[in-house]
């Protein structure tokens, strides 16, 4: 047991209720300066929460927060920053319509007279950020134009540019790929020298032996444990988590891949991914592999009516199918979970049941109106099946946690009884014990005879339910492995040379 | 489109004259009427009329006859919003040296020719046919225009020098009906909500207004029991008090108007003497004359 | 799985959503109740049948409009046109409203369908274009006044026949016409947003347009939808009007569409999209109803009633938004 | 090093970002070029350089107000009671502008002053409470126009001194004195939006006000600064307004906020925040100026005016969308 004077921050007491909910109960957190502290739990366990609280979003019900022996407890954000805390949200916080460098330097610009700007410096500046993160984003573009994953890098070279003494990292790698997350390993190995605490927030469990010092478990809103790493193994840690052993993460199935279901031919969308050949299977799983930006998100778009394609078919049990709309895909028997949870996913303000119901809302009506107590039924038997954590069935779904806002829009696609699911980063910032029940769910479906197609960039995810994965480097598709051949060194090879 | 060609009056190069009207607002009964008389006459006398709709406000006036000055007419009829506001419009024009003629109602700095009546006198007729009709005692309420407008102000203005020649004449409530008859009808409703049958009079500024409380007053059965006057004898106007529901309007010659102000503004553009001040007189309108007004 | 599925149906009934909600609106609530109690305490003449009767037909021409613009505005849009849609609905029922002429069927039928021509004309360009609602219906604003004056001449289309008249003036069984279509109306557009597969869908395209895209909703169906009834709605209300004044006026209705949106605004309607509720629009319309009867009432002068009557307004929603639970 | 770095540098010149920003205003300058092109081939009245100037003159006054609401819209607010502040300040500069009184100076800080009063008034509204924008400032709107009738004791006020009349009606080098402060305004706040702190701010507040505040901007602030500003603008319409007209007039600007918000949204402001230009703005100003004035010089008639000016709006910024790069 070390003294407190030995800690840069220090969390004692802390509860906060969010409408009759209790986010957190009586949470502790100590962390020593220069040591990588992972925040553990499972959705909804509160990490989220308390990280706003540090960082001065959201005031606590009761507790105190000290830093550098300082009580920091009812300061808001604008001291917190310069107090030497910074945060990486766990939802992207930026402002589409202004640059990058406007986005790093926000709040903290260099200004002459009168507030006058220096955008030139600025962008120098950033440039020099961005450079030393080995990053290849132009300080100048606007954000809205970079991918998901440069905007997320954007991020991380905003938090730590602002010579932070505590960094908090709210899953800062759950929509990086793995070359990425080496940059921002390696950063943290940086800062780490340079005395900076991080505190770290994951679902993906490699991760976190890889780097933590330290674990602190959270679950359902209570403090259980602060232990070192060196002395959990990934059992222990998941068992402190859920409560309970997960056994296998992928489990056998047994399905038997039937008739095709969906295949597209000469599949084009200018600039974006062309020359695209596949064919999805009754019960089976169709992987699509490849580096971030590699056209993957815009392939399943595409065949979703999201985005018109500029040439190609797209065939549905053999048929050729139009496809100019959602609409039309979903009457074609095609359903997609997109990787962008919040823009395309739910609608924020609407309950989970109304969620759920949203896309097959058309089946649960009695005449023009909406049959209620069909709903309530199905949604109940979803919430069941899926594990959704939620109050009841009335919360908005803004207030779920992100792993149970991925099942209600899992949910949603399913009751819209699809041949054909597209799964576009089906796991991303789900907790280890929601993505043993989402495969399940996968291999459920594939029993039943779904077809799959599953966009991840998670190889072992990938690996370990797809029967064949496709490889797509730069928008041209470079290979098709059966399960056999693919392992991760193969996988990776064809995704880098097309 | 207002132009229309003959060929009685030309100026001296034999170009068409042109002549620039900017009324106060085209949404008004009584301006169209003005306005029609003026575009018929300039039909009739060859003259192409450029007419613009200066929506109540004094400043879109300026403007219009700034308008007017940069495409050089060779006259301008002017409706004026405001007596002050509209008041650069004519020192603009005789800057220029276009003549400019006010129709209906004045600016403070005088123009070229004026072709109306006061609009003070017109409540003064009003107010004084309820006087007479009360005996001199009673309780009045008075339904106000758009407030700050030129022709609210002066009919308040009429309809408070009559009050205060009746020291027994109560004003009880007064508010806008902002020239309109949904509003002033449901203004009325609610003073009946609140004096009832205390009510003797309705001074409204117009007859829309005025026949929005007629309206009011018959719905709650207390018509026959209340005066209610208006000005401007709009043919509704008219017809209200031909039944009997409207006990009296102030008519106003449109007509005249318009066609004394066409004629003047050729006069002047062609050099031809004229007459600086027009005056039209107001009438009151009861059922005993009103079928003279009616067309 | 029986008894599963009841825990799960008892918090349909009063789950945190409604209770959210219904605090949500108990705010205007208070306000409003409190504004009519001190009117009652002030002047004996507020809490009378008759004045109530007159409130409630007063507001009723505002509470149509804002019952359409409220659909637009959960759509995340905004309807500007709609007092140009009275005027132009006026106009033309009144054309086809004089006695002797045709059924009273034939105007109501004619301002109706204009209506919701003009609506279906503002969704139409709003769904093909990618002109922002505020411009699109700005614009139609203008044009539609300047419709009506073509339409009518620019003067007031009067004599109208009785069975016309009775729309606006009449009564049944003692309850004025308005209130009657008001209530009515009421009702239809509540069944429709809470009720409907429409309703549900233009919560949907409010509260995140992409993602309910995604979900296989038509956005431009649900938008030409909302639009056209908003259309609809404000025929009503322009017959109503029309009626009530005996005259179809080419200027009627000017400035009708910023009162129609404070009411569902002040009701509880979120301008960027996405929330409020029929009844909370139709609190908004009687709130602003009742402050301007009672400002009649108590005879303030017309220069202070607008001092007073913006301050109420602001303070009422600050009421109510001190009684929202923080989210 | 060196190199790497100067590779960075070089696309903030002409970079993607700035070529997608100049097309966007493309559209609605190509609209705005038609128009003009249109009405010069139609009517040799037009392209003179005294109708020119006219138009800029009267144009003016609607761009003043439409700068101060493209701040104000970017930061994702809306403000509607531009108009009767215009008649505040107006009645208070008149009040102080009577000749052989005081200064020329003290009329117009009177007006300015009253003007960023009632600006900050609805500010400290709006950061305080939770009310939406729109409610508070159509509030103040009736407030406004109440407190400007109450000053003036519902009486335009005239007799002003000639030197406060230059203001508006004066020339400088044989230009109006309204086109020189029209230009000292833009210049002033598009460096205010595109080269201060504040500027920046508003666009993060606009943009996404969560991420705004977790940055360490301080809403309120920003907020305050925007309403405030146009607060003295409209003052500044206001005092040039009454100047041009020579009279302090209680129901001035009535319904200018309209005309004020379609400018800047013409201009490609989005009423959802986080975007917009004042040079957008000047140019949605002059586009509605010109269509107008040319309307007049056509002779149209003012019912058809209304129509053909609601679609040339519309069609202008359909034009524009159309030329807008997809996302
Ligand atoms: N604004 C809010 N209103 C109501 N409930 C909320 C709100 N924010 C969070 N919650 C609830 O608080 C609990 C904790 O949420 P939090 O986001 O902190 O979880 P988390 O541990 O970060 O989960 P995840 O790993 O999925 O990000 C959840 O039950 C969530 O539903
Ligand atoms: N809105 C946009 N504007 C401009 N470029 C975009 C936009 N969205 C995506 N891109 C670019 O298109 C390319 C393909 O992106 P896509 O999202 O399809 O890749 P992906 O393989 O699915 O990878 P990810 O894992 O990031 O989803 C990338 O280079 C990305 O930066
Ligand atoms: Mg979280
Ligand atoms: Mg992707």
């Amino acid at each position: 047991m070390s003294f407190p004077q030995d800690y840069i921050l220090q969390v004692r007491g802390l509860t906060k209720t969010f409408a009759g909910v209790k986010a957190l109960d009586n949470v502790q957190l100590n962390v020593r300066p220069g040591e990588v502290h992972a925040l553990m739990g499972e959705n909804g366990a509160g990490k989220s929460t308390l990280m706003k609280i540090l960082i001065g979003l959201l005031t606590p019900d009761s507790g105190e927060i000290l830093f550098e022996g300082r009580d920091l407890t009812a300061h808001n954000v604008n001291d917190v920053l310069k107090q030497g805390i910074s945060m990486i949200h766990q939802e992207i916080l930026a402002v589409p319509e202004l640059t990058v460098a406007q986005n790093i330097f926000l709040g903290r610009e260099t200004t002459r007279l009168f507030g006058w700007l220096d955008d030139r410096h600025l962008n120098q500046q950033a440039s020099r950020l961005l450079e030393q993160l080995g990053l290849d984003i132009r300080p100048s573009t606007r954000l809205k134009f970079l991918s998901v994953a440069q905007m997320q890098m954007v991020e991380i070279a905003k938090a730590i540019s602002n010579n932070a003494r505590v960094i908090i990292m709210d899953e800062p790698t759950s929509a990086l790929s793995d070359k990425e997350v080496a940059t921002l390993f390696s950063i943290i190995s940086d800062l780490k020298k340079q005395g900076v605490a991080i505190i770290y927030i994951s679902h993906k469990m490699d991760e976190i032996f890889t780097i933590a010092d330290t674990i602190t478990v959270l679950r359902d809103g209570r403090y259980m444990e602060t232990r070192p790493a060196a002395e959990l193994d990934n059992r222990t840690l998941i068992a402190l988590m859920v409560g309970r052993e997960i056994d296998s993460l992928f489990p056998e199935s047994a399905a038997r891949r039937g008739n095709e279901v969906l295949s597209v031919r000469q599949f084009r969308r200018n600039g974006k991914f062309a020359d695209i050949n596949f064919a999805v299977h009754e019960g089976e799983v169709l992987g699509i592999a490849g580096l971030m930006g590699a056209g993957r998100t815009e392939i399943a778009r595409a065949i979703f009516g999201l985005d018109q394609p500029d040439g190609g078919e797209v065939f549905i049990k053999g048929q050729k199918a139009r496809i100019n709309s959602p609409q039309d895909a979903i009457r074609n028997g095609i359903g997609y979970v997109s990787e962008d949870r919040k823009g395309l996913g739910f609608i924020p303000r609407l309950s989970v049941r109304q969620n759920i119901t949203l896309a097959s809302l058309t089946s649960h009506v009695k005449g023009p109106f909406v049959d209620e107590r069909s709903e309530v039924a199905t949604t109940a038997r979803i919430i069941d099946e899926l594990r959704i954590k939620t109050a009841d069935m009335e919360q908005p779904v803004v207030y779920l946690s992100g792993g149970n806002q991925q099942k209600v829009v899992i949910g949603k696609v399913l009751l819209a009884s699809p041949d054909v699911i597209i799964l576009d980063e089906p796991t991303r910032g789900i907790d280890i014990g929601a993505k043993a029940e989402i495969y399940k769910l996968i291999n459920q479906l594939k029993a039943n005879g779904v077809a799959i197609i599953m966009i991840s960039s998670e190889l072992p995810e990938i690996l370990g339910l797809s029967d064949r994965i496709l490889v797509l480097a730069k928008g041209k598709q470079t290979v098709v492995l059966s399960k056999e051949e693919a392992t991760q060194e193969t996988i990776m090879a064809y995704a880098m040379h097309p | 489109n207002q132009s229309t060609t003959s060929e009685t009056s030309q100026k001296g190069d034999g170009k068409k004259l042109v002549i620039g009207a900017t009324m106060l607002s085209m949404q008004n009964e009584f301006i169209v009427n003005v306005h029609d008389e003026i575009a018929k006459k300039a039909g009739e006398a060859g003259v192409e009329l450029i007419t613009v709709d200066a929506e109540r406000s004094a400043l879109k006036q300026v403007e219009q006859v700034e308008s007017f000055i940069a495409q050089k007419v060779d006259a301008i009829i002017m409706n004026p919003c405001e007596v002050e506001a509209s008041s650069p419009a004519v020192t603009k024009a005789l800057a220029a040296k276009i003549p400019i003629i006010n129709v209906n109602s004045e600016t403070s700095v005088k123009p070229s020719a004026f072709v109306g009546s006061d609009d003070v006198e017109s409540a003064r007729i009003a107010m004084k046919f309820i006087a007479d009709k009360l005996g001199g005692k009673g309780n009045v309420v008075m339904i106000h225009g758009y407030m700050g407008q030129a022709a609210q102000i002066k009919r308040e203005q009429g309809a408070r020098e009559i009050l205060k020649q009746y020291p027994n004449l109560k004003l009880i409530a007064h508010q806008t009906g902002e020239w309109d008859r949904a509003k002033a009808m449901s203004l009325m409703e609610n003073w009946i909500q609140s004096y009832g049958s205390d009510i003797n009079a309705v001074f409204a500024h117009n007859d829309e207004m005025g026949l929005g409380a007629v309206k009011a007053l018959t719905d709650a059965g207390l018509k026959n029991k209340v005066v209610v006057v208006s000005i401007d004898a709009i043919p509704d106007g008219l017809q209200a008090v031909q039944k009997g529901t409207l006990d009296a309007t102030v008519f106003q010659n449109a007509e005249q108007q318009g066609a004394k102000a066409i004629e003047t503004a050729v006069k002047i553009a062609n050099g031809q003497p004229y007459e600086k001040e027009v005056l039209i007189p107001f009438q009151l309108v009861t059922k005993a004359n009103v079928a003279q007004f009616m067309k | 799985m029986k008894n599963a599925l009841d825990t799960y149906l008892k918090p349909v009934r009063e789950s945190y959503n409604t209770r959210v909600r219904r605090l949500g609106k108990v705010g205007i609530v208070i306000a409003f109740i409190l504004i009519c109690l001190a009117l009652s305490l002030i002047t004996p003449r507020f809490l009378t049948v008759s004045n109530l009767m007159i409130v409630v037909t007063q507001v009723s021409i505002n509470a149509l409009l804002a019952f359409g613009v409220t659909f637009v505005i959960i759509t995340g849009g905004i309807d500007l046109s709609l007092g140009s849609m009275v005027a132009v609905t006026g106009v033309v029922a009144a054309t086809f409203a004089h006695p002797d002429t045709y059924p009273v069927a034939v105007p109501i039928l004619a301002g109706l369908a204009s209506g919701l021509l003009f609506g279906a004309f503002n969704g139409f360009v709003i769904t093909r274009s990618k002109v922002p609602p505020f411009i699109v219906t700005l614009g139609t604003m203008t044009i539609g006044r300047g419709l009506a004056l073509i339409l009518s001449k620019g003067r007031p289309i009067s004599n109208l026949s009785d069975s016309f008249n009775f729309i606006g003036g009449g009564q049944l069984l003692g309850v004025p016409m308005p209130i009657i279509i008001l209530i009515l109306l009421f009702i239809v557009c509540a069944v429709i947003l809470n009720k409907t597969v429409l309703g549900r869908y233009m919560y949907a395209v409010g509260g995140n347009e992409q993602a309910a895209k995604a979900s296989g909703i038509r956005l431009s169906t649900v938008k030409m939808a909302v639009y056209t009834m908003s259309g609809g709605l404000a025929a009503l209300a322009g017959i109503v009007l029309t009626s009530r004044i005996t005259t179809g006026q080419p200027n009627a209705g000017a400035g009708f569409e910023l009162d129609a949106i404070a009411a569902a605004i002040i009701g509880g309607t979120s301008t960027s999209g996405g929330t409020g509720t029929m009844t909370g629009t139709l609190i908004g319309a009687l709130l602003i109803g009742v402050i301007s009867n009672g400002l009649d009432l108590l005879n303030v002068s017309s220069y202070y009633q607008q001092v007073v009557m913006g301050i109420i307004i602001i303070g009422a929603v600050v009421l109510d938004s001190v009684n929202q639970p923080k989210n």
